[in-house]
């Protein structure tokens, strides 16, 4: 997969046309192979922008920025990016004239070590859902069977007491520098809830309980929504295993409520925004 | 810094009995806010109140607890105690240890203590969250919709429209009148149904303040209290009303005979008909089921007969829409169906009949010209069998409570028996005769008398044939033995159960109902009238049994509860609404998304101090927000609050014990 | 003075490492997650000292603890009662393994600080009951620069014991405070044998030529203190930081960032006020009770981070507050990098 | 799973943990005003006795209820949940329990992924006239967590608990 010389050409050309003010591409860090994201401005710059499988970050965080709010922006998303770009315009974010979109049919992405990601492996989108451009070859993959997460599936059938341990272990290891949700691209409120005066209970402390109480209602806040691009754990400088948290929601509602994956189709909210009468009821008294 | 103050009530013995209140008070004087807490007999009384007001002024309090009873019960009143003391009336919270503690922990006192103690600091610690709210004033619209068109529906009417505020009448049936226009006579009276019920119709098509919309159904009702916005679907009636007469051409010619519903289809009405001679409006209407021009484009005959081109085989169901600012819920009751009795041989025997077709035979109007007759051969009847509680107080069988009218209307039965059959002999299996109102307990009394009826107190257990006579065996439970009797008829007092659409009304509505389908009044004893829901009335059967007195009364109630609501031209409303905080709103729009009533729309502010750049913020509208909540918990910004249960004030109680 | 030297081999120091957790309270890096954090061990098994540096957390949480207690209270009507938090266990005698020479030397940045108007008992405590025993880097990591700063590296002081691979194949152990020499005179060092600093210097300093040589990162710091000094207002700041997400990350992670938040939790009438880490980063870490924010934009923070790392803090207390970890670039998940970023704004300023 | 109650009470999600002696469970139940509260306080008019562990909050329906609130509960005082609404249909609001049902499960089942019993967050549907239910239910939660023992993860830390 390497796309470098088409989004070079497009970039260079929505600057020459005059659609855009800024580009966000990736361009190679510098002292690997491994790629980071890059803001271009200037039309000179195009020639630093790369696309390979090492195109790892979720640019549409970038949506949420002072650079790119109210701009016009050229963006690159591959599947999992395309839908939290859905979500972003869903939920009235950006404004689609606003953005200029090179979809990728990704064939999935590779880590630091050279290892395709599991949530590429696991991938049920790789093709991007919004484009005004798409490269690559449609793969026509089927977005409805679930995939059930390995890790998720493993952990639910060991004892409780064992999760539970399990679990305390990720809360306990977790120093609350929120990189998760700053980095995630659907984390875009003003201020987040649990920062705000109103929440009066772990508001600041960074013990083992506030870091659970913050994880716990972050996760919340995404279920129905995350897409799996794992920026979260890419910044977490503790390698949490967070999409644990999302991938669990995320197989609950889709086989409770026979919902669609996050952002694959235009003005679906997730599931916390609608309902239907046929909702699993035996589980209240 | 905040000042609760707390009163803690004894409620008499009701709370001090199981809850040590003097513990419970020091305990809450351990609190840091609470600079005054005391505790009284009766919270609720003057002197209780008195006590609330001078320990405002004296204390400078800022916030307010009673500890009492539920909330549902005394808020008001005490929200008015802190109102009178010149004190906002929403800086109250009720802790509620009467219903939630002394009542339901009569056997551990330190228990049901430690629990009043918990609910008075989770009070004390919401309340220190509370804010001032002021009333909010919403225009009205002054027409209050009628659903239902029996004695209820048009009393309801009646009594509004006299009161020159225009009601819009729904009635399902082609013609207005209800159950009450199937009887023949009225307990204890005995005066004629017809007699006092026709000419109320007759004031109802003719009163200048009502729309009578027959033959039409509310299929949604939207918006609030004042101002509600209600969809009617009116059916095609296939008969143009402005120009048809009544003058029964149509349905005298009408070839197509079709059970008819008025006689509990004893006797046949036409595919287009008038449900009875005195119907209001009196005007046919084609039953487009059985009519084989609309089956089958066969016929045509009523068409041709009228004089005045009335009939209109192409008419469409219309929607009528209406603004309207109350609703008065009529729906009346159905009779409920026999059959589980299979021992009594429902459906088998056909001299078994049920009371309103009973009610029909002997009617002057009914279909064998007022005389009872056997079904199965037609001859009158000489002994009659009058079974009570069917299905009434019946848990195995039917419903657990008690139809209320059965013993009344059995009674009277017996009268009209032996007033059309003078040789008849009538036996009545009873329960008890429960006949609480004003003349009943004569009424019977003078009914056994005059009727020389057996009266048998037992259940019923098997009704047999043998020949043509039915043998009804029974217990008679005074002489503790087996007894049968040879009946020629036999006439079950069935039970009245509520209509089976009103599950789908209440949803529509959107107010609750029972587990037997009867719709909810908002309190039992204080508040029979009213729904949960505000400005929604409910009179008659559809909340539960009762009589025609009863029936009128309520109705009367809905209407001056109508025109109380009606009375100004704003209506004062709960300030207990959603709030937005513009700086938190991301604008996301999830919120409009999940509101039930479309209370909140979006609105441009700017993006910060002075700036002309403008970005989309959601806006509440309060007039229109009911209090739910629903938007503030799926707020991932928490940009949105509701106020009277914002999120400090319920994690202060999570956070207090 | 000097202090005492030992000499063993790789089975010795494993042994010596043993003897340690047997004897002290000790602390050394453990894996949990692929992610090396100083935590409480008993047994070598546990724990990795050699754990890379590139997924190591600074020892920074053991001085300055992510969250600390500062306080209990009782709130009642009878009054506050504020009371001391309970004994703080960082400030038992103890033993860190595995520190690395930046690690190290970020205690002695921030005892700068900690010493300074106030002086911070808790962090004295804990500083005075912990032996640091730091291990030389054989190999500089792709984000290393701390050869490029104001410290001597190779004569760093900083830590109580040196371990040192030689390039002899022997392992090395030095101590360089009175504490360290005390824990060498102890039997924890009984699978060691002294050995005089006429053998150690050359072995030693033969390690650190070539560990030096394998810095990828070289930088002339002076150069970099003073033109930062002298450009605040370059738009070069917002280039650099264009890409950041702002996700505080590099502050968590850095081992010489030390702005904290106060706050407090309260339960029913008991409540503790808690210190816990801040970032700069943070869009709100200026934010005022009226309103107004001086650094709403990503730059502007952006610049603090840096010129606090390379300018105000020299300002006043004579030295870099950054010590080269590469830490933060490491964390980073857009691996901005606080070297390329300093050397590419004071670059920027030549030109200007 | 099943608790095991021997002769000391254990936390079901930490064995290591005994409970203390006469132990009594916390019960956090979040009502709704039109249906649950109105059919607690039935349960009060009907002097129908139930275990005196559950503290009652009340919101205007089961809509308003964040999951933070159960949260929350579980790491101060409570040792377990109740969230109580209109039956689905009734919801005096029309559809919040609707939008809250699907919240409810996706909650209930993220904390049990987490270590948490799955009885510790228990939901029903209690209408204004089930003032027998009410007391039912409440009596199978509380017997269920006193099954579970002391709830301990992701406690408050050092706050005493009476």
């Amino acid at each position: 997969m390497n796309y470098t010389k088409q989004i070079q050409d497009i970039a260079s050309q929505l600057f020459a046309e005059g659609k855009i003010d800024v580009f966000v591409g990736y361009r190679l860090n510098g002292f690997d192979d491994n790629q980071v994201p890059v803001l271009i401005k200037d039309p000179q710059d195009v020639h630093k922008l790369v696309f390979t499988d090492k195109s790892v970050f979720n640019l549409v965080n970038y949506l949420k920025t002072d650079h790119t709010r109210r701009k016009r922006v050229g963006l690159v998303v591959k599947g999992c990016d395309s839908r939290s770009l859905n979500l972003m315009l869903t939920e009235n974010q950006v404004k689609r004239e606003n953005i200029y979109v090179v979809g990728i049919c990704c064939e999935g992405v590779t880590d630091d070590a050279g290892q395709k990601m599991q949530n590429c492996v696991d991938c049920m989108v790789p093709d991007a859902v919004v484009s005004d451009e798409l490269l690559g070859t449609a793969s026509g993959a089927d977005t409805l069977t679930y995939k059930m997460n390995a890790d998720v599936a493993a952990l639910s059938n060991i004892p409780l007491t064992e999760r539970a341990a399990y679990f305390e272990e990720v809360f306990e290891n977790c120093i609350r520098c929120n990189a998760c949700r700053h980095s995630c691209p659907l984390c875009y409120c003003a201020k987040c809830c649990i920062d705000q005066e109103t929440a009066t209970l772990y508001n600041g402390a960074n013990t083992t309980s506030a870091a659970f109480h913050a994880l716990m209602t972050w996760s919340l806040h995404l279920a129905g929504r995350c897409v799996d691009c794992r920026n979260c754990e890419k910044a977490c400088p503790s390698h949490l295993p967070l999409h644990l948290l999302h991938k669990q929601n995320e197989s609950v509602i889709f086989e409770n409520f026979q919902e669609h994956l996050a952002g694959v189709i235009p003005e679906d909210r997730g599931a916390f925004y609608k309902y239907s009468l046929k909702d699993p009821d035996d589980f209240i008294m | 810094m905040a000042r609760v103050g707390v009163f803690v009530c004894f409620c008499g013995a009701n709370i001090a009995d199981y809850v040590d209140v003097p513990q419970v008070v020091e305990e809450v004087k351990r609190i840091k806010e609470v600079k005054f807490a005391t505790e009284y007999k009766y919270m609720c009384s003057d002197p209780g109140q008195g006590m609330i007001r001078d320990a405002i002024v004296q204390n400078k309090l800022t916030s307010i607890v009673v500890a009492a009873c539920s909330p549902r019960m005394h808020e008001k009143t005490f929200r008015k105690a802190l109102s009178d003391a010149g004190m906002n009336p929403y800086l109250l919270e009720v802790a509620n240890i009467r219903e939630h503690s002394s009542w339901v922990h009569q056997k551990d006192k330190k228990a049901a203590t430690e629990k009043a103690m918990d609910l008075c600091r989770m009070a004390v610690a919401k309340s220190i969250a509370n804010e001032q709210l002021h009333e909010i004033s919403v225009p009205v619209t002054k027409r209050a919709l009628v659903i239902g068109g029996g004695i209820a529906g048009i009393q309801a009417a009646l009594d509004i429209a006299d009161a020159r505020i225009p009601v819009v009448l729904v009635e399902r049936s082609p013609s207005i009148g209800g159950k009450m226009a199937q009887l023949d006579e009225t307990f204890p009276t005995l005066d004629c149904a017809q007699c006092i019920l026709t000419p109320k119709m007759v004031d109802v098509a003719s009163h200048p303040y009502i729309e009578l919309i027959p033959y039409s159904e509310v299929i949604e009702l939207q918006g609030f209290v004042g101002n509600y916005k209600v969809r009617i679907k009116k059916k095609a009636s296939y008969v143009n009303f402005k120009t048809c007469t009544g003058c029964g051409a149509c349905w005298q010619k009408c070839p197509v005979k079709v059970p008819n519903e008025y006689n509990m289809g004893i006797d046949k009405r036409k595919a287009i008909y008038t449900p009875f001679p005195q119907a209001v409006p009196n005007k046919p209407v084609i039953d487009a089921e059985h009519c084989t021009m609309l089956t089958k484009g066969k016929c045509g005959i009523c068409a041709k007969v009228c004089d005045k081109g009335s009939i209109d085989y192409t008419m469409q169901d219309e929607i009528i829409e209406r603004e309207i600012g109350a609703v008065v819920v009529a729906t009346g009751y159905d009779m409920w169906d026999p059959k589980p009795y299979e021992e009594y041989g429902v459906g088998r025997f056909k001299d078994i009949i049920t009371s309103l077709e009973f009610e029909r035979m002997v009617s002057a109007n009914g279909p064998t010209n007022g005389v009872p007759i056997r079904p199965s051969d037609g001859k009158v009847p000489k002994n009659v069998v009058f079974i009570k509680c069917v299905g009434s107080r019946d848990e195995a069988k039917g419903i657990e409570y008690c139809s209320k009218i059965c013993c009344m209307y059995t009674t009277k039965h017996t009268i009209l028996l032996h007033h059309k059959v003078h040789d008849s002999h009538a036996y009545v299996f009873y329960m008890d005769i429960r006949a609480a109102g004003k003349g009943y307990e004569e009424f019977v009394k003078k009914a056994q008398v005059d009727t020389g009826t057996t009266y048998l107190r037992g259940r019923v257990s098997k009704i047999y044939k043998k020949g043509d006579k039915l043998m009804v065996r029974g217990e008679d439970a005074q002489l503790g033995q087996v007894v049968e009797v040879e009946a020629d008829m036999v006439v079950l007092a069935t039970a009245v159960s509520a209509p089976k659409d009103n599950p789908d009304l209440a949803r529509l509505l959107g107010i609750s109902y029972d587990k037997y389908g009867y719709l909810s009044e908002a309190h039992p004893k204080l508040r029979p009238v009213e729904t949960a829901k505000a400005g929604i009335f409910l009179a008659g059967c559809t909340q539960a049994p009762k009589d025609i007195p009863e029936t009128v009364s309520q109705a009367s109630a809905c209407a001056a509860k109508v025109c109380g609501l009606f009375a100004g031209d704003t209506m004062k409303k709960d300030p207990m609404v959603s709030t937005i905080n513009n700086e938190y709103c991301s604008g996301c729009q999830n919120c409009v998304k999940v509101c039930p009533y479309g209370a909140i729309v979006t609105d441009d502010v700017p993006i910060g101090h002075g700036s002309k750049e403008l970005r989309t913020v959601a806006k509440i509208n309060e007039g229109v927000c009911q209090g739910c909540g629903s938007c503030v918990a799926i707020c991932r910004s928490m940009a949105i609050n509701l106020a009277g249960f914002t999120d400090p004030q319920i994690i202060n109680e999570i956070v207090s014990i | 003075m000097s202090f005492s030297t030992f000499v063993t081999d790789k089975a010795g120091l494993q042994k010596f490492y043993e003897a340690i957790m047997a004897s002290q309270e000790t602390y050394a890096p453990v894996e949990k997650f692929g992610k090396f954090d100083f935590k409480r061990v008993s047994a070598l098994a546990e724990c990795d000292p050699e754990s890379p540096i590139a997924k190591t957390m600074s020892i920074k949480p053991l001085f300055f603890p992510r969250t600390a207690k500062v306080m209990k209270f009782v709130a009642t009507s009878a009054g506050t009662d504020v009371s001391e938090v309970d004994e703080d266990p960082l400030a038992v005698k103890r033993v860190i393994l595995g520190v690395k020479h930046c690690d190290a030397r970020s205690l002695q940045v921030l005892d700068k600080v900690y010493n300074w108007d106030y002086i911070d008992t808790d962090y004295q405590n804990r500083r005075q009951n912990t032996v640091i025993i730091s291990t030389r880097c054989d190999k500089a990591d792709t984000h290393c620069f701390c050869t490029s700063l104001d410290y001597d590296v190779e004569n760093l002081d900083a830590m109580d014991i040196l371990v040192v691979h030689g390039t002899d194949g022997k392992e090395y152990i030095k101590a360089r405070t009175e504490k360290g020499n005390e824990l060498l005179s102890s039997d924890v060092t009984r699978h060691a044998s002294p050995v005089t600093e006429e053998i150690t210097a050359p072995v030693l300093k033969s390690q650190y030529a070539s560990f030096a040589a394998s810095f990828r990162l070289k930088m002339n710091y002076k150069e970099v203190n003073e033109k930062l000094s002298k450009i605040f207002d370059t738009p070069e700041f917002e280039n650099v930081s264009g890409n950041c997400v702002s996700c505080n990350t590099c502050a968590f992670v850095c081992p010489t960032c030390h702005c904290f938040k106060i706050s407090d939790e309260k339960i029913k009438d008991t409540g503790v006020r808690y210190k816990s880490y801040d970032s700069c980063n943070n869009g709100y870490f200026t934010l005022m009770a009226g309103g107004h924010n001086p650094r709403p934009a990503k730059y502007r923070r952006w610049r603090q981070r840096a010129m606090h790392k390379f300018v105000y803090y020299k300002e006043r207390f004579g030295e870099n507050l950054c010590v080269g970890c590469g830490k933060c670039t490491i964390s980073c998940p857009v691996n901005i990098s606080i070297f390329e970023v300093v050397n590419q704004v004071s670059a920027a300023a030549m030109q200007e | 799973m099943e608790a095991e109650v021997k002769d000391q009470l254990v936390s079901i999600e930490k064995p290591e943990l005994i409970a203390p002696p006469n132990w009594e469970p916390v019960i956090m139940g979040i009502l709704c005003n039109w249906c649950s509260y109105a059919g607690s306080d039935l349960t009060g008019t009907s002097r129908i006795q139930y275990p005196p562990n559950i503290r009652i909050i009340r919101v205007p329906c089961s809509s308003r209820v964040d999951p933070w609130f159960l949260i929350k509960s579980l790491q101060t005082t409570a040792d377990g949940v109740l969230v109580s609404g209109c039956h689905p249909g009734d919801c005096h609001y029309i559809s919040g329990n609707y939008f809250a049902r699907r919240r409810f499960l996706v909650t209930k089942k993220l904390l049990n992924f987490v270590g948490f019993h799955e009885n510790r967050i228990q939901f029903s549907w209690v209408s204004a006239a089930e003032g027998p239910k009410f007391a039912k239910v409440v009596n199978k939660v509380t017997e269920d967590i006193k099954k579970l023992g002391p709830l301990h993860l992701y406690k408050k830390e050092n706050f005493e608990k009476k």
